[in-house]
């Protein structure tokens, strides 16, 4: 492990200095987390909106949602996102190998929030939670359960399309990451998709309490 | 691994596990209250947590209070535009 | 001898034409180094012929719609066709002609060279930007071509969702798509402000449109995803069934307008921000003199940037909105008319005591200054709730966001034009025939939408195929105004494209005008400067006290 | 007293004033652009006048100060701004007048559906797109939608409202000029959106009274609600004795506990909410066995019932 590699940048063309061109890279992401911020925020106020309009519907409707596994989901995002910290730091002191085992891992866990989120889908569509399929809906009786339940659906999936292309970007900078040279060249990259990467955690730790606790 | 490499990994690593554990224990917080629903008005202490937990994560694990100042201001811009549409939009249905 | 005067070439020189140095638009010519430069000029200029024929298609649908209203029986289309025709009018002219028109043509072309940068920040992500603006037409063409859709540009749920039988998904997708091409425009630019700003250039240092382009970008940034999601639901409600804002389930169609308009009165600003920077470099460049209070216009564009995020619900007074909400908005409102007065207001202080030369770039930003006053005031009045309660969706809203968008938005985007054509094609184009498309836009413009205030405040509701017959006289005046508005666009698409090939070589400043953009040759190399620029003057530096005239 | 007709004359530039509210919106908007014009006519006349007498060429003393001065500048914020706000404490003065129904307007219902309005008369006479008034008395127009977001829109009065389509929304007027005047659906809703208007006749109370009786009307709103509450069967629970279900009488308005331990008002949209899903906020104290009448009930019949539950202010069975 101490066998540490160079690190550092290549400067683009187009930039003065490598500073200039690492602090561009930085506020561009946090640029682009502001507008992912507002997407989700979006959603989280039809939500607070639905709570206001149908307290008794969404209290139902939240208490018929999986709990334990949304926040078995939690904690594995949480995990995740330590070990994310992990390549990070890892990457800074030029650990190559170990960048990579942490990248890996975050992965890893990643896969994991997924197969959890695809096994609680499958128990809603057993449990007939699902409204827009062409299948009786358990809680047919009140419609405005509806209501939170899409909302349920849309933000959780979007959620996990944002996992998802977060898990594949990952997997593609491991590969590249675990070629010499790269951190000598590139370790920027690992701090930027960091910074994404923790993101999607935050957006989560929004949308559990949101969706399967607030309204119990 | 030498002792002298686990020492400087536990140097770079003491923050990260610092805020980890604080996720972990500030979540349990939150699911314990969400299990028992112990008294209605739970969901302002279970926001708070929410909070919390948002905050550990921007500041200590995306490093925003290590950043430049114009970082820290984009980090905030966010949440402080959520704010805006939601205390506009509860005008509306508050007062109906 | 002012200080910028060092920095420039000496603009007399006569350049040899033979061996001009390679220029960004004489360095290749194939279809390569055009569709795939990720040259912020290049990259502008795609967005300039894009845009164009965008609004050609947007400007047919307006003319068919005024044609349809000659007679108040509605003989000439059946309702269904007048409904799709203005609603792709709207859809096309907001998001594919008004909102990249300054931004994402004169902005990619202008912010690297007035800012003293080699490019923007991230090139192949400004490239990128262009071709998702490409996708998202793609999907509103589709949508036109198999039928159109008949929501009208703000798709009200339920009708969007449920009742109207038109191709409104392909239309909603189109929509979503051309939002990333805003918010990756916006990210690009905020971070070139911030980061590249080449040494000695401060931010008081910058060019006011530069700041009117930094406050669009955030509103970009802060505004474009709501409306993502808002349109996202839109899909999924009306292609999976997944209802959110369905009132048989006990959905709120108001909660959809919340949504919409968080966006779209700030998109409104989006429109406008560009156009009062472009207005602020021509007044400044044809009085060749300081921009009265600098420091109060650049603070007004970024107050407009933030306030503009408050005053959404003055677009649903009687929507069925609480009325405390509907106060609170009102009031609001008013607030943010106080920065586009500013500004207004040191314009006119910044032609006084200028040295002016009415060029038609000069033409273009006074005619701005009168009708944008003009649809900024009749804004105030729909703000007023009493008035509002009158006016809401007639023809006088009508009229008030066309003096703002058309009278406003367009005439600083050919002010714009005809000012910046020498650096963008290295031709200047024919004076006279400037003027004589300037006057005729003018007049074909007050002849349109003049009428069109008379008919709100006489109560013709806003997207009326029938109308009461006693309507019919202003609206054949406002008919007639759009063929002379129409004639009078054909004169800069017509002398434009000819100056291409025939017009006179532009030197380096051919208005003596200040700023970076000046002093690189026109058009400009790849790499915009030969040597980086070094700042160190006040920005629009004229000599403060012109030379007496003997 | 003919009353001209709908229209006004084709050179018409000012629309006919038909209440107080409209006379008042009148004088609002005439001071507003009088001060519009304090305003701006400064900025077209000043812009003009520089352009010509600054042109290059012309000899003109172009000496000026440091081009930037506060003091001007803030003048130039507050004195539009403190101008401009008296407007808009005059605007929401008189929207307050207009969004606040007075308590004893006559309530006439109107269900708006795509393209064309019902209106119906306390007495039962209903109407078609047209709508008959009398002068000089407060009308409350209770309207709900039945499909998409209408918006009705009577210009002469300088008022409109939109109709939801799950939530009652109110509009009231006092006609002063009878007279016969257009009323129009203002918010886009489809294909016949333009076809969708209609005329408000405003007639004196006498000439009114005539015409209720000429239209005809076998059973009042509240009568025929009471012959739905009889066919429905809503008795067998609600009725005062046997206690399944709480009693209707003086239910209208009044707060109810709900078993969320919330109290809400009873008003038009809480009741129609509750009889097309009364599992919905279930109501504190009684066991929830109601049936939904979602799809059973027309949107009529629903403002029946509401306006039969409503006329049961005093206990009667």
């Amino acid at each position: 492990m101490s066998d540490a590699v160079p690190v550092g940048i290549e400067r683009l063309e187009h930039f003065e200095s490598a500073d200039q061109q690492r602090e561009a890279s930085a506020l561009g992401m946090w640029a682009w987390l502001l507008t992912e911020l507002l997407l989700f925020a979006g959603l989280f106020l039809i939500a607070l909106i639905l709570r206001i309009l149908h307290p008794a519907a969404v209290t139902l409707a939240a208490t018929h949602l999986k709990f334990w596994i949304g926040a078995a989901n939690t904690a594995i995002l949480i995990c995740s996102s330590f070990t994310m910290s992990g390549a990070i730091e890892l990457s800074r002191l030029g650990w190559q190998r170990g960048m990579v085992r942490c990248m890996l891992a975050t992965a890893a866990l990643g896969t994991l929030f997924l197969v959890l989120k695809g096994y609680e889908y499958y128990c809603d569509v057993v449990e007939h939670m699902v409204p827009f399929l062409d299948q009786p809906y358990a809680l047919a009786a009140d419609p405005a359960t509806r209501l939170f339940v899409d909302v349920y659906f849309v933000t959780t999936g979007l959620h996990a399309m944002h996992l998802f292309t977060g898990v594949s970007i990952l997997l593609v900078l491991t590969r590249m990451a675990s070629r010499p040279g790269f951190l000598a060249r590139h370790q920027n990259r690992i701090e930027i998709y960091g910074l994404y990467w923790h993101f999607i955690d935050v957006i989560w730790i929004i949308v559990f309490p949101v969706l399967y606790v607030l309204n119990r | 691994m030498t002792s002298e490499d686990r020492r400087l990994l536990w140097h770079h690593m003491r923050l990260p596990t610092i805020s980890f554990a604080a996720l972990l224990g500030l979540l349990a917080i939150n699911v314990t209250l969400g299990a028992t629903t112990p008294f209605r008005w739970a969901w302002m202490i279970e926001a708070g947590v929410t909070l919390c937990m948002v905050l550990v994560v921007l500041l200590v694990s995306m490093e925003v209070w290590r950043d430049t100042p114009l970082i820290r201001v984009f980090s905030m811009l966010g949440f402080f535009w959520v704010l805006i549409m939601f205390s506009m939009t509860l005008t509306d249905y508050l007062g109906r | 001898m002012s200080p910028s005067d060092a920095v420039m070439r000496d603009p007399g020189t006569p350049r040899p034409t033979l061996d001009r140095p390679a220029d960004y638009l004489h360095e290749e010519h194939t279809l390569r180094s055009w569709f795939f430069s990720t040259d912020h000029k290049r990259i502008g200029l795609l967005y300039l012929a894009s845009i164009t024929a965008f609004f050609v298609l947007g400007a047919i649908a307006a003319g068919l719609v005024r044609l349809a209203l000659i007679v108040p029986n509605g003989q000439i289309f059946t309702s269904d066709t007048y409904n799709r025709l203005f609603t792709m009018h709207g859809v096309i002219m907001v998001w594919f002609f008004l909102i990249p028109s300054i931004p994402s043509t004169f902005g990619n072309f202008l912010l690297p060279l007035m800012i003293g940068a080699k490019d923007v920040a991230f090139p192949r992500l400004n490239l990128l930007s262009w071709y998702i603006f490409m996708t998202g037409a793609l999907f509103t063409m589709i949508t036109l071509v198999i039928g159109g859709v008949d929501t009208g540009w703000t798709f009200y749920a339920p009708f969007s969702t449920t009742f109207s039988n038109s191709y409104v998904i392909p239309a909603l997708i189109g929509v979503i798509v051309v939002g990333f091409s805003s918010i990756l425009t916006g990210l690009n630019f905020v971070v070139t402000v911030h980061k590249m700003r080449c040494p000695g250039m401060t931010w008081f240092r910058m060019p006011i449109f530069v700041w009117t382009l930094y406050a669009t970008s955030l509103i970009f940034l802060l505004a474009t995803p709501v409306i993502t999601i808002a349109l996202i639901l839109l899909v999924m409600e009306r292609a999976f069934g997944i209802g959110i804002f369905d009132p048989r389930l006990g959905g709120d169609p108001v909660l959809f307008e919340h949504l919409f308009w968080f966006y779209s009165h700030p998109a409104v600003y989006i429109m406008v921000l560009p156009g009062m920077g472009v207005i602020t470099e021509l007044v400044a460049a044809f009085s060749a003199k300081k921009v009265f209070g600098y420091r109060f216009v650049a603070y007004a564009s970024i107050a407009l940037a933030s306030v503009t995020f408050l005053v959404w619900g003055h677009h649903m007074f009687v929507n069925g909105q609480s009325q405390l909400a509907s106060t609170v908005f009102s009031l609001l409102s008013f607030a943010v008319a106080v920065p586009s007065a500013v500004k207004v207001y040191n314009w006119t202080a910044t032609i006084h005591k200028g040295s002016i030369r009415l060029d038609t770039p000069m033409l273009y930003a006074m005619g701005y200054i009168g009708l944008f006053v003009l649809g900024g005031l009749t804004g105030l009045f729909l703000a007023t709730l009493a008035i509002d309660a009158h006016l809401h969706d007639t023809y006088f809203v009508v009229a008030h966001f066309h003096y703002i968008m058309v009278g406003g938005t367009m005439l600083a985007f050919l002010g714009g034009l005809h000012y910046w054509w020498p650096k963008f094609t290295g031709r200047m184009y024919p004076e006279s025939w400037g003027r004589v498309g300037a006057a005729l836009i003018f007049i074909g413009f007050n002849v349109t939408f003049f009428p069109q205030f008379i008919l709100g405040y006489l109560g013709m509701p806003r997207r009326y195929h029938v109308y009461p017959p006693e309507f019919q006289l202003l609206n054949i005046m406002s008919s007639a105004g759009a063929t002379i508005l129409a004639v009078g666009y054909f004169f800069p698409m017509t002398y434009l494209i000819w100056s291409l090939w025939y017009g006179r070589k532009a030197p380096a400043n051919p208005w003596n005008a200040k700023g970076l953009e000046w002093t690189t040759t026109s058009p400009p190399p790849a790499h915009n400067f030969t040597i980086t620029p070094i700042v160190d003057f006040e920005p629009y530096d004229y000599p403060n006290q012109a030379p007496e005239i003997v | 007293m003919t009353p001209d007709d709908a229209g006004g004359h084709p050179l018409a530039l000012w629309p006919a004033a038909a209440s107080l509210n409209a006379h008042e919106v009148d004088h609002l908007i005439l001071g507003f652009t009088v001060v519009t014009l304090l305003l701006t006519v400064p900025i077209f006349v000043g812009i003009t006048y520089f352009a010509l007498r600054y042109r290059v060429g012309r000899a003109a003393d172009r000496r000026h100060g440091e081009g930037r001065d506060v003091r001007i500048e803030l003048l130039w914020m507050l004195i539009p701004f403190a101008l401009t706000l008296g407007f808009f404490l005059w605007g929401a003065m008189i929207f307050n007048t207009e969004v606040n129904p007075p308590a004893d307007a006559m309530q006439i219902e109107a269900i708006g559906r795509q393209w064309m309005w019902k209106f119906e008369h306390p007495g039962g006479q209903a109407e078609i797109n047209d709508l008959h008034v009398p002068a000089r008395q407060d009308i409350k127009i209770n309207m709900i939608s039945q499909d998409v977001i209408h918006s009705l829109y009577v210009p002469a009065l300088r008022v409109q409202m939109e109709t939801l389509p799950d939530r009652y929304t109110q509009l009231w007027f006092k006609a002063d000029r009878p007279g016969v005047y257009r009323l129009y659906c203002s918010e886009y809703c489809g294909t016949d959106h333009s076809k969708m208007d209609g005329e408000l006749t405003v007639m004196s109370p006498a000439d009114f009274a005539k015409w209720l009786v000429q239209a005809g009307s076998t059973q009042s709103l509240a009568a025929v609600g009471a012959r739905l509450y009889v066919a429905y069967g809503c008795g067998g629970c609600h009725d005062a004795k046997s206690g399944i279900a709480p009693s209707l009488a003086g239910l209208y308005g009044s707060a109810v506990r709900l078993a969320g331990g919330s109290t809400v008002v009873a008003d038009d949209t809480w009741l129609r909410g509750k009889i097309l899903n009364p599992d919905s906020d279930p109501v504190a104290g009684y066991r929830q066995v109601m049936p939904s009448f979602h799809g059973v009930l027309k949107e009529d019949d629903l403002t029946h019932i509401v306006a039969y539950i409503r006329s049961l202010q005093e206990p009667t069975q």
